[in-house]
């Protein structure tokens, strides 16, 4: 369903990579791994549509991913949280859902919190969380998160051993229901997935 | 010993009566709604206490 | 459509509420900037009244143009913006929302609060009804404009002072005009012209301004 | 634990709490005493003003309101140095508390002597040092009351207020020099001890609201601190056993 | 102790320079603002002429507190303030450094541009000469009590506007008095009264502010 | 050298530890543990002084942590990496010595560098590095650090596994220099120590 071709990446006036390309198919987690500064969140940029690809194509189910289906499609976790500092957990939640045109009941997004172990600050101001407890508010978008295509760029960082056996959990769960991933990260997780593709860069 | 000789001679304040009474009549009201304002702040966080505190409870129970 | 530029102006109500000190301080700045002039320039009634359409616009104007570098910048930095660039509807319409929200915010409670202020300047009645109706009208053609300033600027440290650089220029008509209505009403000529052409500013800066400074954030995002 | 009377356990707050309750009403009676009798002679007794005719019965509120907005505000000036040095709980408690106040009395000022500058100077509002400085206290009052809403742990807005007042303390002196500093339109100091310029009773009705207004805003204060005692404490065994056999 | 401050200055500047705008763009804003009274107000040359010590000083002071909230909140948000306050020196020393380094970024430029633009209000040489010298005295005084408003709020994501409230009311002696110092000297009264206060407002705001500003830095971390 | 006794921590209304104590000497590591939002790098921010203690002691060779002296013996690595993206590795890590009162030549600067292996980016403003570049340059700082006492909160996150294997040879060195560190990770990392205490929070 994902298929990319012949990517080539440089920034600045350095090429990062040139002739990356792989396919992806339903069920299937596709594991990004490189050193530091190798270019994989450049290429995560790329997938998602941010970061214009210096050559080489990206397709979604056959066509080019300039389009608001390709984005519907699209559930993206950055290093960065997403979350405001000032709203509590649960504003976050519902409020993160509501711009991505989402549908996300109160309960549902209490539920989601209860289960990334945040049950007892949904009405706490993110700003007071702890660093790990940050990336379980943004994680916590997985919990109902149907859309097919998820890319996670080091959605293991910060978070305790539980949380991280949660989330390899989520996104096996994911990968069976027939969704895709994307995903790097420095620790070895294990994932149950259709299929493992692993592409190394640099 | 009384100043004025008439009431509405009190209530004209010698042609001043607007821009005295206008000073007079806005400290009066604020001074009355501030008490006011106080108590029921005062009663809302007592509420509010009291439901967290059997919140507390109930989940202390549990 | 609607309900999405609902949503956007709802979470950013709800943002500036609860950083409390963003709902009045737009105002506060406005007076006390407006407060500052007397200061500066001495009291005499006849200069003051004078000088108090140019102020007022010009202090509506700073006080916009303050609480612009804020409009995307926190979004950006802790990740929101990319989000709100991948949810599968234009980012235009995003950005309305948000355009909508700063006047709100920031615009509103001036025109509210202008003619109190005028009174200090020994106004009449009809200059202070042209005070708030043209700072009323002017003020979202502010937001507009100065949206496109914020998304251009985003992410270049030097922000702020770039944004008041870049959107200045932009509002000087916005600002001709509004204090032009002022001043026509004060000296009798009828202040309608200007307004209307306020008006004509702000409804092409409401229509056009939130898609080019999407593309600006798109810019931004690379 | 100790027999000697023990000034910190009056500072600490599940013993004031009870105490600033049971003085409320005294100071409520006692300011509605000096009112009464300050507006019986300012209002009803005392005798025309040649220059100004009636129109300076304002005096009865302006200068309470006057003295009362820089007075308070030393007060809490005072309370942040003790607090910022000792790290007493209480004192942030009382700055807050005293806050409001501080800035309606401002208000009032500004209110009253903007109402008596029309008839007198024929303008609502001139830009004199003092007028200005008054309202530069009216700045610091929000300012102050803002920063403290702005900042959610209470410790910290404690301590950040508590800088402000004191920086802030400076304009104090300002606003009361400044009719000498400055050569105003706004009247300079009348009351003197020794020869004063009023008629006795302008004098006497001018320092019985004075009296009135203090005894008004301690009572307020201590209204005020009493609901922000409960909030703060609220986990303290003390506001529990309260809260839970006041059902009120 | 010196090398210290030296070295903050240092590290400031090169940071102000490498973000470009910084440098010009204080000064651009400053030009701004004066330049769009004029447009506000219109243009007699006798009301101008009357207003230009305001306007220059409103107008001074606004684009020093316009740079304000970035004093520490780069420092802040990258964690390197809080390598600062760890370093085995006294934080009042680096704050001293960054009000200076700050001033010459943001406060001296407009002391060297103020007579230019004061040509466009058709002020007389010795009236430029006073505009100048009272815009050197006064803004290191705005650097050292904005230090105070800008360590207060920080983390406060009202923050920039929140600062205005609090540093204002405190700026506004220096308004007085550097207007004042024009004025007099316009009018012939001589300015050196007016000066000689604000190089004392100055002198006292450098030697103290730094210090109430690391201590409200030091809450800020807690 | 470094003793904690009887501390207790409340942020917000919430206890997060309270009676916690230890004492660490020379050459000695303590490993703080604890899931996320435990507390741990409250504790940390009560070690350096920044955090006043709601009670108990922290004592450094016998004396109050409320000293010059003790700032001077500490170097602490926070969440956050204490670097200006508009500087580039040299000049930040350049500045960053200055200010703390350390000697450091620019030849050494460069040295460090290199053996973070920033070689050739030692020139590139940080906002262009990667995630894991930019923690590599905060952590660049510890190569000629000769502080005793180092406080290190989650020190390996962003890092791949060449940068964590080097990092953990570094605070052994350290260590058996006859330093002392303090450290919080997620991550299991051995690294040899004098001894190695273990707490837990939470
Ligand atoms: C908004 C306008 C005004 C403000 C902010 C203001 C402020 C003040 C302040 C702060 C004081 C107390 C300072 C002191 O006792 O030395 C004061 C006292 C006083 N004010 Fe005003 N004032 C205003 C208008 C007026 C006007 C219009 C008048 C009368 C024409 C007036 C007459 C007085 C008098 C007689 C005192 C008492 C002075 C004394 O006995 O010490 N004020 N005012
Ligand atoms: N303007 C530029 N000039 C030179 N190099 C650049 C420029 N901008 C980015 N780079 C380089 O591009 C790379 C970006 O890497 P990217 O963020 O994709 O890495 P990554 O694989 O995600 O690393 P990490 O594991 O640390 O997150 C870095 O090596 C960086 O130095
Ligand atoms: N105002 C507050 N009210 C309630 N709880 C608060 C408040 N401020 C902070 N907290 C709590 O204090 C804790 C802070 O934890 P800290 O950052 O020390 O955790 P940590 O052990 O470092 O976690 P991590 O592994 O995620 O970095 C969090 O659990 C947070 O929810
Ligand atoms: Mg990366
Ligand atoms: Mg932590």
């Amino acid at each position: 369903m994902l298929e990319a071709d012949n990517l080539e990446c440089v920034r600045g006036e350095r090429r990062l990579f040139a002739g990356i390309g792989f396919t992806l198919a339903a069920g299937e987690l596709l594991y990004l791994q490189g050193k530091n500064g190798s270019g994989k969140t450049s290429l995560l940029r790329m997938l998602i549509g941010l970061l214009p690809p210096e050559s080489g194509t990206i397709r979604w189910r056959g066509a080019a991913i300039k389009s608001d289906d390709y984005r519907a499609d699209l559930c993206y976790l950055g290093h960065l949280n997403a979350i405001k500092e000032e709203l509590t957990p649960l504003e976050n939640l519902l409020a993160g859902a509501r711009l991505a045109d989402a549908r996300l009941s109160e309960v549902e997004a209490l539920a989601a919190l209860e289960q990334v172990g945040l049950a007892g600050r949904e009405d706490l101001a993110c700003k007071y969380l702890s660093q790990g407890q940050k990336r379980r508010v943004a994680l916590a978008r997985l919990v109902n998160e149907k859309r097919p295509l998820w890319i996670l760029d080091e959605p293991f960082v910060a978070l305790d051993s539980a949380a991280v056996d949660w989330l390899a959990g989520i996104i096996s769960a994911h990968l069976q229901r027939g969704g895709l991933a994307v995903m790097t990260t420095h620790q070895r997780v294990d994932i149950a997935a259709g299929a493992l593709r692993e592409l190394r860069l640099g | 010993m009384i100043h004025w000789a008439s009431f509405s001679d009190f209530l004209a304040m010698g042609g001043y009566g607007l821009y005295v009474w206008g000073s007079f009549g806005v400290t009066a009201f604020v001074m009355a709604i501030e008490p006011i304002t106080i108590r029921r702040n005062r009663s809302a966080t007592i509420i509010r206490l009291q439901r967290q505190l059997r919140a507390e409870t109930r989940n202390a129970a549990q | 459509m609607l309900t999405l530029i609902a949503a956007v102006i709802k979470r950013d109500l709800k943002l500036a509420m609860r950083r409390q000190a963003d709902m009045v301080s737009a105002i506060f700045f406005f007076i006390i900037v407006v407060s500052l002039f007397p200061l500066g320039i001495g009291p005499e009634a006849d200069l003051l009244r004078k000088l108090a359409p140019g102020v007022l616009w010009v202090a509506a104007l700073l006080a916009t143009m303050l609480s612009l570098p804020r409009l995307f910048a926190d979004d950006h930095r802790d990740g929101t913006l990319e989000q709100l660039a991948l949810a599968p509807h234009p980012l235009g319409l995003v950005v309305t929302g948000k355009v909508i929200a700063h006047w709100l915010v920031s615009g509103l409670p001036l025109a509210l609060i202008a003619p109190v202020l005028g009174l200090q300047f020994d106004l009449s009645t009809e200059a202070l009804l042209a005070v708030t109706l043209s700072i009323l009208i002017g003020t979202p053609a502010l937001s507009g404009i100065g949206a496109i300033g914020a998304a251009l600027t985003l992410g270049l440290r030097g922000g702020g002072v770039l944004i008041s650089l870049l959107v200045l220029p932009l509002y000087i008509p916005v600002l001709i005009f509004g204090a032009g209505a002022v001043d026509a009403t004060v000296t009798g000529l009828g202040g309608e012209g200007h307004l209307s052409l306020l008006a004509a500013l702000t409804f092409a800066s409401i229509g056009f301004a939130p898609w080019a400074a999407a593309a600006a954030l798109k810019i931004a995002l690379e | 634990m100790t027999d000697r009377f023990n000034l910190y356990r009056f500072s600490s707050p599940a013993t004031f709490y009870p105490l600033a309750g049971a003085m409320i009403p005294y100071f409520v009676a006692v300011s509605a005493l000096f009112g009464i009798a300050g507006l019986w002679l300012g209002m009803l007794v005392a005798p025309t003003d040649f220059q100004q005719g009636e129109g300076y019965r304002i005096i009865f509120i302006h200068v309470p309101a006057s003295w009362m907005s820089m007075f308070i505000y030393l007060v809490m000036a005072f309370w942040a140095a003790i607090g910022l040095a000792f790290n007493t709980r209480l004192s942030g408690m009382m700055a807050q508390a005293l806050a409001p106040t501080g800035a309606l009395m401002a208000f009032l000022s500004l209110w009253t002597g903007a109402l008596w500058g029309k008839p007198m100077w024929g303008a609502w509002w001139v830009w004199d040092a003092r007028l200005t400085s008054e309202l530069i206290l009216l700045f610091l009052y929000i300012g102050y009351m803002a920063l403290t809403a702005a900042i959610d742990d209470v410790r910290r807005a404690d301590k950040a207020g508590g800088l402000l007042l004191l920086v802030g303390v400076v304009n104090i002196p300002i606003i009361y020099f400044s009719v000498k500093w400055w050569n105003t339109l706004h009247q300079g100091s009348s009351v003197n001890l020794a020869k004063s310029s009023m008629a006795t009773t302008m004098l006497w009705g001018m320092l019985l609201m004075a009296m009135c207004f203090w005894m008004y805003s301690i009572a307020m204060a201590l209204m005020r601190v009493r609901t922000i005692m409960l909030e703060r404490e609220r986990h303290t065994d003390w506001v529990k056993k309260l809260i839970a056999g006041d059902e009120k």
